[in-house]
């Protein structure tokens, strides 16, 4: 009863507000706030069942929503979901604060999508039936394309539209494989198909697994973004609103990760493993390429979207090596990713309200006006960065420990992206934050307000917090990650490195250098 | 007797119809188009459709013809002018019509069974008496139908010929 | 269960107070505050120690697990041992006399809370590297130093060449943590674990590698993270740069404790480093090629500061050389001594700094010696002792790796001594620079408060007699001491090199102050490669940083993102459309072309179904 | 009465398809707009002729049934067609077919 | 083999007789109207003018054969030949009288009998149009393109009203064939009444009989409608533009047309050679005493003359007349010509209405013609239809 109660809360506020007179702003605001609060507060509720039954989807409805064909409204949650969940209810409040008085023409249609986005996300994340994921999958494109396209910046128009056909294009294959999967299975339901395909009643044939395997990958590729199929995510990061990129960056990607250990790995491991390869290459040359380009980006929105390619680029890597310690890494590296590139758009967000540029060249010297504005941005730009201690080291260093164990060459390229992530934020955050500041850029500057505080404070609290004490998170990751993994065992058992082989990857690597 | 009757009239009809082709006149092809109908007609009751011989020279020739040196009269039209504008019909036009008689007369020798000619006598259905049995049992509704389209049509000839338009 | 977690948490604690509430508090408090919380820990490490009596065998006290996932573990535990002992003695000790003394340098600076702050969270992540008992929670102290010292480097951020300063260290640090961490990750793989205990004890029984084995890899990669923090050849350029911090940062964390970290984790991972014969002569030749061309650099150098940054990264070569030729226990007696007598040339500077109210450059220095007697006594002794005059420290600790060099290497020990010679031919060269000769500043120098100049009088006993204090018999249960041949001759050799330097030195700028121009006009070439520190950042600059960006910016961005896949996505959009226009010229108006057009279907209809066969 | 020679089938057919072949071409080559509804209507009757031909080898009276049908939907069409052509020929004063091709792209 | 001998026979007879009779209705028509306006109409050549007609077909042979500057010439030639031949053909489908037997051979007084010959007749009366409307256009003058059109309209719009009253007896006698429609007319009601179809039983067709007249009037472009050729506005309308033998053409096929149109209308309505009362009473003996009686009438005006040469002319017709009657009397002829004088008697009085009513009525205008027909005539031709076909449906079985 819960679950469906942190569903549709939102969705009634999306209704609620939209029948609120359109110049009570004040009311608009605190209603939007008062309501992500209660979801966030109800979604706390989960944790305790779901921690002491990770493996278990608990708060499992499982009605019939449409008869014919069998489409079940079936939602449950488990050890994988709970965090995302969590993740999304926090951050909806956070974005609602930091737009307080961001946003100011059609404030009621902006906060009444902010909240049909958050069910959109919510329902992601619970859905166990195929084509409700699917449908979830789409809501929350529809408000994202709203946000992007009505508030963002000056070239929004081809952002938004850039934003919709990619993610569109992908997911339109994705429902083929879904029907196609129905016409086998009989079912859309998503327990039922897995256990069908575990006792050989469904039994796939390997073309057939690879072409399905194939449209769920390219759609969850294209929301990653996966490295050919990034273009999309720096024009829409430029081009939004603050409140729509810390959604699209905290949430929104990792439907795509989400999907791939969700639905690609149990359904098709077979497929998986055989295109594990590739797929790894692509995320590593992600990781380098999002970080080389990063570097030179003038527009500091576009530099962190292409940061986040970068860091998505391990959740990849360490979702496609099969090892228990990868995927763990990969789905911690996610909850890390949200926290920090959320934060990091956050305070960008807070720059471009003072200065409303987002130019770098056009900051220098921020720290002498505003120190704890520079104080929390180095903190999270160190956290992103991957500071031990701080949350994304421990993700990253788990997906190159894992991917070690695997094949030794993918840890020392990916590890090269670590390196570069440092060159690119310590030279944005010199050029922005250090250095003289110029007169009119002073009278611009003004320190982090009480709201600011309020926004930011919870945020470096659970950076530190993911950093140091990992236990209160990663346990139920990792026993939700043991069953995943257990399902993707194929008969094949995939070569797991015993210590012999390690010394042929070391002459294979040393002759590559 | 029936193959020299079939001759002449055929003769003259295709004569007339490449008469209809060459002529430069509309009122001689116009002509020549009733001399078409009116072998035509000929062929019918050879073929045993009595009335629809008689349909076709009161209908086809008597009226609708009529119709046609009508408005050929009244515009008074004179000779076509020579204006090959439109490429695609000279280049392919004549080709294209060859092909076509070609490949028709070939599914004709080839598809058709070989069955017995045509005599006089050889079918007696076409009288008024069996056409109008037929006509107004099972072909009911076609006939209603059509008697709507021509009510339709006249109202429609009126309104387009109507003078202040 | 002697709460080692206490030593690390109340610097922290001081670092966060003074973060917190500094601007508020008056600078006595700020000062008090930090200095106090040094001071403390101090004590605490004196409690432990005391309390933990002999620490033959290593005290481990595990807190809490920190990332647990399937077979893995890695808690964060504490560990000390006698080496941990010697090094928190040092990090403690020479942090505290430093923080008293940055309290008078620093006084009329403005964030003087923010520099106590950054200064109280070095000394809790060095805390954290010295007392690690696992890899990774050595990683959590090595990348934390790294941080602070870039915050500390680029503490003056309103100067352009601070914040670069500041952010190249950081990342040349970062690469050597890319060595490192790979090298952890090889650990996990063949070990299973990151436990030193469990490593260790695993690495005993495996046999020793001829060629590039497993081991010999983690170890180059360990070698490779220890270049990077502890400024060695192919990473040394961020030190020479760090000068641009205040001069307490130098001293405390460029000469006495971060760069020794490196040579730390080398001597802790001792026993992986015997297994990987191949490693240990990696580790030799590069601490001596690092420690030659150090020296020759620090020769033309004119800036104080810089002198001795060169002269540090000299002495780490001498100090992996060490290491290098298996001598673990006197490369830990040279951090010993090298910290108490470095950490004095670099406060001494910055008295003489202080004294000429920022004065760096010696050419407009001289004849200190009556202005500021008490920083020219402290400072001549640290140079007597760097220079390896016999009865100081660095003469002991110097001597101890020369005569080990000899027994693995004869050509190591010469080069050594050449090495040595140069290195007291700088030091004094420095020396007489400032103090000797006439004045040829335009500032009015006056001496240095006591508050600066207490911790000099300490120094400068400890480096004269610091040689005393027998650490290698003291480290004896973890590093077997190598049995050779105590040949006198071979001592008696590197003093006189010694001296020799020191002569030459006097006779260069006390006596013909004329010559050393001489000499430069004669070698122009080869001083102008001395001086421009061999064109090693240039090279850097022009192999890595500017081919990264700008082929970054033109090849991938521009090319590969907009080039190929925009234009590959909006192509399809464009062609869809010209299609288009094709097929619009079907529609001509003119009906005849209808017409031929209708003709032309038919006629293929007809086609199809008389050769394609019809229903029958 | 039994005549002496019959006509076979498939040359009342082959008679059709030549009538209709040269409606094509009438339809296709001249240009004055009446001419060619005129070579329509020579179209509609070969197919006629076609009709009867088949309705007398199939002994079934549809055949004429339909060519009769054809022949009253012709006559609509003519009226209709011929009322256009008067409006056509009021607006272009012209009955050149190629000059009516404002229907352009 | 003697089939085709006797068809040509018929022909030849058929032939002659109209052509002669057609001559003769031209005179017929001159002497009324001008018997009707108080004159004498033509009596100069030959007695009463009897070869006034031979005269005129001379005039036209001779006269200049003209052909306007550019009128369409094979057209212009085409329309003249087109009416006449078009005028003659829909006489071999009428019958004159019942099977008889001559030379001992068995024929019908008739060419030949098709089973669907009232609608050869409609059909071509209906192609009849394109030789009036091409005369009209040929000429390339304004009056004969004018009068071309509103002839041809007018034809076009009346042969409707002229299809549906036929229908009606169609439907009564229930074949399309003339000889089957007229035995159907056979026999009496009550003995006396005849059942030709202006009587038929369950719908007399006098409303039916009346329109077809109107019409037919129309279809000749005879007096209330033949404005197009009306000499003061149209200038002869259509044939103006044509003399000698062209015109003569277009003169012979009007008057053909007349005579084939009082033939249906006999066939149709007043029952073709039926008598008018049945055999028993003697209706075998009225031509007889018809003819004696025009003998006695002819003697009488020969007696005392209007003029002094119709002393000699007056007697002879009046012999010939008794002869005539004579001939009715001889027994093995009497089966051929009765019929046959019955059938000529009811054409004959119908052509007299012919030239009676042009005599007597005024022209209609042209809009008015065209209203008359399309909103009084058709409506009540179809009501007439509507009304026979309801109880025919009816009152069969």
């Amino acid at each position: 009863m819960l679950l469906n109660m942190i569903l549709f809360v939102p969705l009634a506020g999306f209704l609620l507000l939209l029948f609120f007179p359109r110049e009570q702003r004040g009311a608009i605001r605190t209603t939007a706030l008062l309501i992500s609060l209660l979801v966030f507060v109800a979604s706390l509720g989960l944790i305790p069942e779901v921690r002491n039954a990770p493996t278990a989807t608990s708060y499992e409805t499982n009605v019939s929503w449409i008869d014919y064909p069998p489409i079940r409204y079936h939602v449950g949650i488990d050890g994988l979901s709970l965090w995302l969940v969590i993740l999304s209810t926090l951050l909806t409040p956070i974005t609602v604060l930091v737009s307080w008085n961001y946003i100011e023409k059609r404030v009621k249609e902006f906060f009444a999508f902010l909240l049909l986005l958050e069910f959109g996300m919510i329902g992601v994340f619970l859905a166990m039936d195929l084509f409700l994921f699917y449908v979830f999958f789409e809501v929350t494109l529809v408000p994202m394309y709203f946000l992007i396209g009505i508030w963002g910046h000056d070239k929004r128009i081809y952002a938004a539209v850039k934003f919709f056909l990619y993610t569109l294009a992908g997911s339109v294959l994705m429902l083929a494989a879904i029907i196609y999967l129905y016409n086998r299975g009989g079912t859309f339901d998503y327990p039922i198909l897995l256990e069908m395909l575990r006792n050989g009643r469904l039994a796939l044939s390997s073309t057939e697994q690879f072409w399905l395997f194939m449209a769920f990958f390219f759609a969850f590729a294209v929301k990653v973004p996966l490295f050919p199929l990034h273009t999309w995510l720096p024009d829409a990061h430029g081009e939004a609103p603050t409140a729509g990129s810390i959604i699209l960056a905290s949430v929104l990607l990792k439907m795509g990760t989400y999907g791939l250990v969700r639905f690609c790995l149990p359904m098709f491991p077979g497929a998986a493993r055989d295109n594990a390869p590739w797929i790894v290459a692509l995320a590593i040359t992600g990781i380098i390429y999002g970080a080389l380009v990063a570097m030179i980006q003038p527009n500091m929105k576009r530099l962190v979207a292409y940061s986040s390619v970068s860091h998505l680029g391990f959740v990849v890597l360490g979702i496609f090596s099969f090892n228990q310690l990868a995927l763990d890494g990969a789905v911690y590296q996610m909850l890390n990713h949200g926290v920090s590139t959320g934060a990091l758009f956050m305070l960008v967000g807070y720059l471009y309200e003072r200065r409303h540029s987002l130019e770098i060249a056009d900051y220098g010297g921020v720290a002498t006006p505003a120190p704890f504005l520079a104080a929390m941005f180095m903190v999270t730009m160190l956290a992103s960065v991957g500071l031990p201690t701080l949350n994304n080291f421990v993700g990253e260093f788990l997906v190159l420990q894992g991917a070690a164990q695997v094949n030794f060459t993918w840890a020392v390229f990916a590890a090269v992206g670590v390196i570069l992530s440092a060159v690119y934020m310590l030279w944005m955050y010199q050029r922005t934050f250090f250095g003289e500041v110029s007169e009119e850029l002073r009278s611009h500057m003004h320190d982090l307000s009480p709201r600011e505080w309020a926004t930011i404070i919870p945020l470096v609290v659970l950076m530190i917090w993911m950093g140091t004490a990992t236990q209160t998170f990663l346990p139920v990751i990792s026993a939700s990650n043991e069953r995943t993994l257990e399902q993707t065992k194929t008969n094949v058992e995939f070569q797991v490195n015993a210590s012999p082989s390690l010394s042929s990857q070391v002459k294979e690597l040393l002759n590559v250098r | 007797m029936d193959a020299i009757l079939f001759l002449i009239f055929a003769t003259i009809a295709v004569l007339c119809a490449i008469n209809l082709v060459v002529q430069k006149h509309p009122i001689s092809s116009a002509l020549s188009l009733i001399g078409v109908m009116a072998s035509l007609a000929v062929l019918y009751l050879l073929l045993g459709g009595e009335f629809l011989a008689a349909v076709q020279l009161i209908v086809y020739a008597g009226a609708i013809m009529v119709l046609f040196v009508f408005v050929i009269m009244l515009l008074n039209a004179g000779a076509e002018r020579r204006s090959n504008r439109s490429l695609m019909a000279t280049l392919f036009g004549v080709p294209l019509l060859a092909a076509f008689l070609a490949l028709v007369a070939y599914v004709i020798q080839r598809g058709l069974p070989p069955t017995e000619g045509v005599y006089f006598g050889g079918f007696t259905q076409g009288t008024p008496r069996a056409i109008g049995r037929v006509l107004f049992t099972q072909y009911l509704l076609p006939f209603e139908v059509t008697s709507v389209l021509i009510l339709i049509a006249i109202i429609g000839a009126v309104v387009l010929a109507r003078k202040e338009i | 269960m002697h709460h080692l977690w206490l030593i690390p948490t109340i610097p922290l604690a001081g670092s966060m107070i003074n973060l917190l509430l500094g601007r508020r508090l008056p600078k006595i408090a700020v000062s008090g505050v930090a200095i106090g919380s040094v001071l403390l820990s101090f004590l605490w490490v004196l409690n432990v120690l005391s309390g933990l009596g002999s620490l033959e065998e290593a005290h481990v006290e595990r807190y809490f697990t920190w990332i647990q996932s399937g077979a893995f573990n890695v808690g964060f535990d504490l560990m000390v041992d006698r080496l941990t002992a010697v090094m928190l003695l040092v990090v403690t000790g020479i942090g505290l006399l430093i923080h008293i003394y940055s309290s008078g340098y620093m006084a009329h600076e403005e964030g003087f809370s923010r520099f106590f702050a950054y200064l109280n969270l070095f000394m809790f992540f060095m805390l954290i590297l010295v007392l690690a008992a696992n890899y990774l929670v050595l990683f959590v102290g090595w990348e934390g130093v790294g941080l602070c010292s870039y915050l500390l480097i680029g503490f003056y951020y309103l100067k352009k060449s601070a914040g670069d300063a500041g952010k190249k260290a950081f990342i040349v640090n970062r690469v050597g943590d890319f060595g490192f961490s790979l090298a952890m990750f090889l650990i996990v793989v063949t070990f299973g674990t990151l436990d030193f205990g469990r490593v260790f004890a695993q690495a005993k029984d495996m046999p020793v590698e001829a060629g590039v084995g497993t081991l010999t890899l983690i170890c180059l990669l360990l070698l490779l993270g220890a270049t990077g923090k502890s400024a060695q050849v192919p990473l040394y350029v961020w030190l020479p740069d760090a000068m641009e911090g205040p001069t307490p940062v130098s001293a405390l964390i460029h000469a006495a404790t971060m760069v020794t970290a490196g040579v730390y984790m080398v001597a802790r991972s001792s026993t992986l480093y015997l297994k990987a014969p191949l490693a240990m002569d990696a580790v030799a030749i590069i601490g001596l090629v690092t420690a030659v061309l150090a020296a020759t650099i620090g020769l033309a150098q004119n800036d104080i500061k810089k002198v001795f940054a060169y002269s540090t990264v000299s002495q780490l070569g001498y100090m992996f050389l060490a290491l290098g030729v298996g001598a673990f226990s006197a490369g830990i007696f040279h951090v010993v001594t090298h910290a108490f007598f470095k950490a004095l040339l670099f406060l001494g500077a910055g008295s003489v700094i202080h004294a000429l109210e920022g004065e760096q450059d010696m050419r407009h220095m001289g004849g200190l010696r009556s202005k500021i007697p008490v920083t020219f006594a402290t400072i001549f002794c640290a140079a007597v002792a760097i220079a390896g005059v016999p009865p100081f420290s660095g003469f002991h600790s110097k001597d101890e790796i020369l005569l080990a060099a000899h027994h693995h290497a004869p050509w190591m020990y010469w080069v050594g001594v050449v090495t040595a010679g140069m290195t007291a031919f700088y030091v004094f060269r420095a020396i007489f620079m400032t103090f000797f000769g006439s004045y040829r500043g335009h500032h009015h120098p006056h001496e240095s408060p006591w508050v600066m100049l207490g911790p000099l009088c300490i120094l400068a006993l400890l480096s004269l007699g610091g040689g005393y204090i027998h650490i290698p018999h003291f480290l004896e249960p973890l590093f077997p001491l190598a049995e050779g041949a105590h040949e006198p001759a071979l001592v008696y050799i590197s003093v006189a090199a010694g001296l020799a330097g020191i002569g030459l030195a006097w006779l260069m700028y006390v006596a013909q102050p004329g010559l050393p121009d001489a000499i430069a006009g004669s070698f122009r070439g080869l001083y102008t490669l001395v001086y421009n520190k061999y064109f090693v950042d240039e090279i850097y600059d022009a192999a890595i940083v500017h081919p990264l960006r700008d082929g970054s910016r033109s090849v991938l961005w521009k090319g590969i993102d907009e080039g190929v896949i925009d234009n590959a996505v909006n192509g399809i959009g464009r062609s869809a459309r010209n299609v288009g226009s094709v097929l619009r010229v079907m529609q001509s108006g003119y009906i005849r072309s209808y017409a031929t057009w209708v003709v032309l279907g038919s006629v293929i209809v007809v086609a199809a179904i008389s050769f394609l066969g019809g229903s029958r | 009465m039994q005549s002496m020679t019959s006509v076979p089938l498939s040359w009342y057919l082959i008679l059709s398809a030549i009538l209709f072949a040269l409606g094509v071409a009438g339809f296709v080559i001249r240009r004055n707009l009446i001419t060619v509804f005129m070579s329509i209507e020579l179209m509609l009757n070969a197919v006629n002729l076609s009709f009867i031909t088949f309705s007398y080898q199939l002994k079934q009276v549809d055949g004429h049934i339909f060519s009769f049908f054809v022949m009253v939907v012709a006559a609509a069409e003519a009226a209709v067609g011929l009322a256009i052509i008067l409006t056509v020929f009021k607006n272009r004063s012209s009955l050149q077919i190629d000059d009516i091709s404002s229907m352009k792209y | 083999m003697e089939f085709y001998i006797i068809t040509l026979v018929k022909a030849a007879l058929i032939a002659f007789v109209l052509l002669t009779a057609a001559a003769y209705l031209v005179w017929l028509e001159r002497k009324v109207l001008a018997h009707i306006q108080l004159r004498l109409g033509p009596s100069r050549v030959g007695p009463h003018g009897l070869l006034q007609p031979l005269a005129d077909a001379v005039k036209l042979l001779t006269k200049e054969d003209l052909i306007p500057r550019d009128a369409h010439k094979p057209f212009y030639l085409l329309a003249p030949l087109l009416a006449v031949s078009l005028s003659l053909i829909s006489i071999c489908v009428i019958p004159f009288g019942p099977e008889v037997e001559i030379f001992g051979y068995r024929t019908y007084l008739q060419l030949t009998d098709l089973s669907i010959g009232v609608l050869v007749v409609l059909a071509v009366s209906s192609l009849s149009v394109y030789g009036v409307a091409l005369a009209g256009w040929a000429s390339n003058s304004k009056y004969s393109l004018l009068g071309g059109l509103r002839s041809s309209a007018q034809m076009v719009s009346y042969e409707l009203p002229l299809a549906i009253t036929v229908a009606a007896p169609l439907l009564l006698a229930n074949t399309l064939s003339f000889r089957e429609l007229v035995d159907a007319q056979a026999g009496y009601y009550f003995g006396i009444i005849p059942r030709w179809n202006i009587f038929q039983f369950p719908m007399p067709q006098i409303f039916g009989f009346i329109i077809f007249l109107i019409a037919a009037f129309a279809e000749t472009n005879r007096v209330p409608f033949d404005l197009p050729e009306a000499e003061n506005e149209l200038v002869a309308g259509f044939h103006t533009e044509y003399s000698s033998m062209k015109f003569a053409a277009f003169f012979t096929a009007e008057y053909i047309n007349i005579m084939t149109i009082c033939c249906v209308a006999t066939l149709l309505f007043l029952g073709g050679w039926q008598p008018l009362f049945p055999a028993q009473y003697g209706s075998d003996f009225v031509p007889v005493l018809v003819n004696l009686g025009a003998a006695a009438v002819a003697l009488y005006h020969g007696l005392n003359p209007a003029r002094p040469k119709d002393r000699l002319t007056l007697p002879v017709v009046a012999a010939v007349f008794a002869g005539i009657a004579l001939l009715f009397l001889v027994p093995f002829l009497k089966p051929i010509l009765v019929p046959l004088f019955w059938f000529a008697t009811k054409t004959g009085f119908l052509v007299f209405v012919f030239i009676w009513v042009r005599g007597t009525l005024p022209r209609f205008r042209y809009d008015q013609l065209m209203k008359f027909a399309w909103t009084f005539l058709f409506p009540v031709a179809l009501l007439n239809l509507l009304a026979t076909s309801f109880l025919v449906a009816v009152t069969s079985k």
